[in-house]
């Protein structure tokens, strides 16, 4: 395994640090606690703070995607682990505006676990307002009818991007919520993966495949996926991915979507793009209009290979707040 | 607990080994990072600590170490603990029945975990179970704990035939099938660690701790 | 090798018709040529057109940064070979707004043969006046002494940034040649390579490495570096592409920089980011200013491993044209 | 020209990989779109095209299937050759030997390369002097191409032992050293299958190019 690293105990704090450096016109790390980012951005008495967040190893998310638009801090975990419940407290406190705080983070036993303590104690400590959603796009994770036990993925940078959106109109939290969770709601991922991703301390693959093996419904993690199947063209596995979706969304003609492609590491944007060009035949054969598209690495999994194809259903107010401006180091988009 | 941390940290590999298998493959950093950061506490601490704020302190210390899902999990276990123990500076008998019905309750109300999830819960619980049960009988705590050790083994195994319903295997359905769980390991490696302790030691007890 | 493609032969072609489908609000294809891409943002009359381009598999470079504040148009070729002058002289014709063209792209071969061709033709032809700009960044590739031999690697994304903002502020050709040559003049690159790249069409590896070897100096398209060093520490690396560089610019206390640190392809933000980390400390001892940075994916090679630094020495007028607004499918910055 | 298409695509790995030793490993790929992009022409074009016409419109075919290096290269080449004989439909001796005097200084006129910077030119070159000296010795055209064929061959295995000095290879410097240059070996191959193909013909040359 060869990575550019120092030692493996210190990549996070090490990543953490040169990010900080390297973006001093957005982020800044709080003396409380060295995981602990929040925005350099201006936050407007009355607006409502957006806190993202988990575990390393999904750069540009959680941290970032840190700036006007988006999230206002981010506390950042260890490797695939969320961060323990100070950095998300200590977060919380720097950005609140006077208006209450949204969590945002994938449903895992963990993050629930720790943001959960920290929103007890932002309360307990502050009398800080904070109203959690959580992410659950991932179509391979459970059945349709426990869609509250499904894990959350790379969908989840649309449902950061429409309450960061919110917060920045100036929605009050309880508006802020309720679009936040109809954006989680009309938000369906699945994803394939081609080849595992190692963390730096085990150097391990995270699953060996074998030659002409592909995971479908893998996680963000490295976790397996639902099940193995043969290496497929890129227009059979977005097709794959997009039967799934079409299917639970009941996508017909007219409806308007937001299309994310998103790479889990080592595949080129070339790939992201063959892939995307199926997705959008595909919507165009059935006439539904595809009103923003997003193709890049927006949630990864280290160095993993693979992708995962998001697709949420637009109403007139989510299609407004997914074109609207933001500004963070590692996702800029103008209006 | 020095000699927990050693242990996790000497097995640390089998236990990501394991939750690759059925997770993200960190378990074994995760609980090493844990129980390391309550090593450096114990040296920090004034030698004149009692148990209840050595407890809360390795559980605060574990926690901000590692985050994660073990994090709260162990941290809760511990504040539940330690409050169990507060003020004693060495513990009875009686004193380790309560530490431990606190510690394992802990886990289970911070996790919603059953028997049968595939959890470290299949370990703590039965554990505790068995210990309480062989209190009861009146016998020896060095036997007691000898049973709690084997009945958390029990459990250990017993989860290669669970399929996950808590965490992140859960959401691999029937593929987490003949994977034992590393929560349940590393969960098995501490008890057992404990028991081996008490038994070199006698009076001191709450030097362990 | 696994990759997301349908047939090797059919990948550009394929990858120009996603793109063009995922980001219809910037960009289009000529209907004289396929390979021939345009903007879709509005070039005022009097406006420099700005041309870049080159082989395929370095997204986002080039294709991807078309649109406001960078390039107006882009010719496509093959995986790592230059577009033939067809496309060129099309987007050219398409793009000229009365006020001339610039073309940029690497100093290589075939770029330097087509692009020339392409140059006298779009000349002949409808009597365009085009100017040429070739980035010769790679400190690695020719002695300081020769340095017109220099190949260009990934600074190629600062130079473009400069004449995109320059042509968007209105200077005239020869204003937008001069400033352009001089960022080149002041710009300097290196990088090293942990991994190979696999031409789809072949599937073999680029080069070989041993375990715990790195190829130092490699070029862009999975050539081999000029030397071949063991594995290195992220600081380690970052001092080997520091120090010369360094020495190159001979940068002292006081002056400005704009700092890139490029990753190949499968190499994680993760690591870019610590070794800026390195990168940030030696030059804030050196008590050099760094002005903005940029850390993340500009030009690639397909799914190389590792990463490029690169540095450019800046006065006011070149700080002022990096800091402007540019608004691309896959690069966007806010002024 | 078929037969040079199918040649180069049975020999486009061997291409390639000579090209990953010094350059970007796709010369194979790159000589084998080209020349497939010829063949369609040939299907295309009217039964009655001269060879001017004939091999500018495969220069131009070329270089827009491959754009590259070899692409402005071949197409200078073709469109030089094509001048050379334009308006015939079929070549004397005499026009084959102005036909590839034209498309070997297409070749440098284009790439300023010269003998000894391992490129096809160390192929071209001194495969043309040897042609034009045996035509001036008046020896039979056969003969001549063989000539010019073994002496294109030498000049492919010699430039294993250069250092480039022209195109991607010569950022390498000494590292260029002991690997055949890939375009050299392309060059030997269309070269030597022309001289092949003339050995089976003897009298409508003109179908050849
Ligand atoms: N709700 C829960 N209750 C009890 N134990 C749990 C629960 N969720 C997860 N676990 C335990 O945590 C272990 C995983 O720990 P670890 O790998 O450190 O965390 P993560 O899953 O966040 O990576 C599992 O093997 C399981 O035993
Ligand atoms: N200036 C030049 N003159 C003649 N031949 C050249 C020149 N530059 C490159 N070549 C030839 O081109 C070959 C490389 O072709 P190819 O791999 O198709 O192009 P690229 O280097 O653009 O990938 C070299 O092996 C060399 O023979
Ligand atoms: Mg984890
Ligand atoms: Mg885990
Ligand atoms: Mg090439
Ligand atoms: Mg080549």
């Amino acid at each position: 395994m060869k990575k550019l690293i120092n030692h493996p105990d210190a990549v996070v704090d090490e990543m953490v640090e040169g990010y900080v450096a390297a973006y001093p016109q957005y982020v800044a790390v709080l003396p409380t606690n060295k995981r602990a980012l929040i925005g350099t951005h201006e936050r407007t008495q009355g607006k409502v703070g957006v806190v993202i967040g988990g575990g390393s190893g999904h750069e540009p998310a959680f941290m970032g995607l840190i700036g006007k638009g988006m999230a206002d801090g981010v506390p950042v975990g260890n490797i695939f682990a969320s961060p323990p419940p100070h950095p998300i407290v200590e977060v919380t406190k720097a950005i609140h505006s006077g208006a209450g705080v949204i969590y945002m983070y994938g449903n895992y036993a963990g993050d629930c676990m720790n943001f959960d303590m920290a929103a007890e104690l932002a309360d307990l400590e502050e009398g800080i307002r904070v109203e959690t959603v959580l992410v659950t796009d991932d179509i391979a994770s459970a059945s349709e009818n426990e869609m509250h036990r499904r894990r959350g993925i790379a969908g989840g940078f649309l449902v950061f991007k429409t309450a960061g959106a919110a917060a920045e109109r100036g929605y009050a939290l309880d508006e802020v919520v309720r679009v936040t969770r109809k954006a989680n709601d009309r938000l369906r991922t699945m994803g394939v993966a081609l080849a595992p991703c190692r963390i730096p301390q085990t150097g391990q693959p995270s699953f060996t495949l074998e030659e002409g093996e592909m995971e479908i419904g893998l996680g963000i993690h490295g976790e397996p996926g639902i099940q193995r199947g043969l290496i497929a063209t890129a227009d059979e596995t977005a097709d794959i991915l997009l039967d799934a979706i079409i299917q639970e969304l009941r996508l017909v003609q007219g409806d308007r979507v937001v299309v994310l492609v998103n790479g889990l590491g080592s595949t080129t944007r070339m790939e992201l793009l063959i892939t995307y060009r199926r997705v959008d035949t595909r919507l165009k054969a059935l006439e539904v209009e595809i009103a923003r598209s997003y193709v890049g690495e927006y949630v990864t999994s280290l160095e993993m290979g693979g992708c995962s194809l998001s697709i949420m259903k637009l109403d007139d107010e989510l299609e407004d707040l997914i074109q609207d401006a933001a500004d963070t180091p590692m996702f800029v988009q103008m209006r | 607990m020095l000699t927990i941390a050693y242990t996790i940290d000497r097995d640390k590999d089998y236990l990501s080994e394991l939750d690759r298998k059925t997770g993200d493959g960190d378990h074994g950093i995760t609980m090493s990072l844990g129980w390391r950061a309550i090593k450096e506490t114990m040296h920090d601490l004034p030698e004149e600590a009692d148990c209840g704020t050595l407890c809360k302190t390795a559980g605060m210390k574990f926690l901000n170490a590692v985050g994660s899902s073990v994090g709260p999990l162990y941290a809760t276990a511990f504040m539940r603990a330690g409050a169990a123990v507060n003020g004693k500076k060495f513990l009875t008998e009686s004193d380790l029945l309560s530490f431990w019905t606190a510690f394992v309750n802990g886990i289970v109300e911070r996790g919603q975990a059953v028997v049968g999830d595939k959890t470290m819960v299949d370990v703590w619980a039965p554990a505790l179970d068995s210990l309480r049960e062989h209190y009861a009988l009146g016998n020896d705590v060095h036997a007691c704990f000898r049973a709690a050790v084997s009945a958390g083994q029990a459990g250990m195994i017993a989860t290669a035939d669970m399929v996950s319903r808590k965490g992140r295997s859960s959401r691999l359905g029937d593929r987490s099938l003949s994977h034992q769980d590393p929560g349940a390991a590393s969960a098995y490696l501490i008890l057992s660690v404990f028991a081996d302790m008490l038994e070199t030691l006698n009076t001191k007890e709450g030097d362990l701790v």
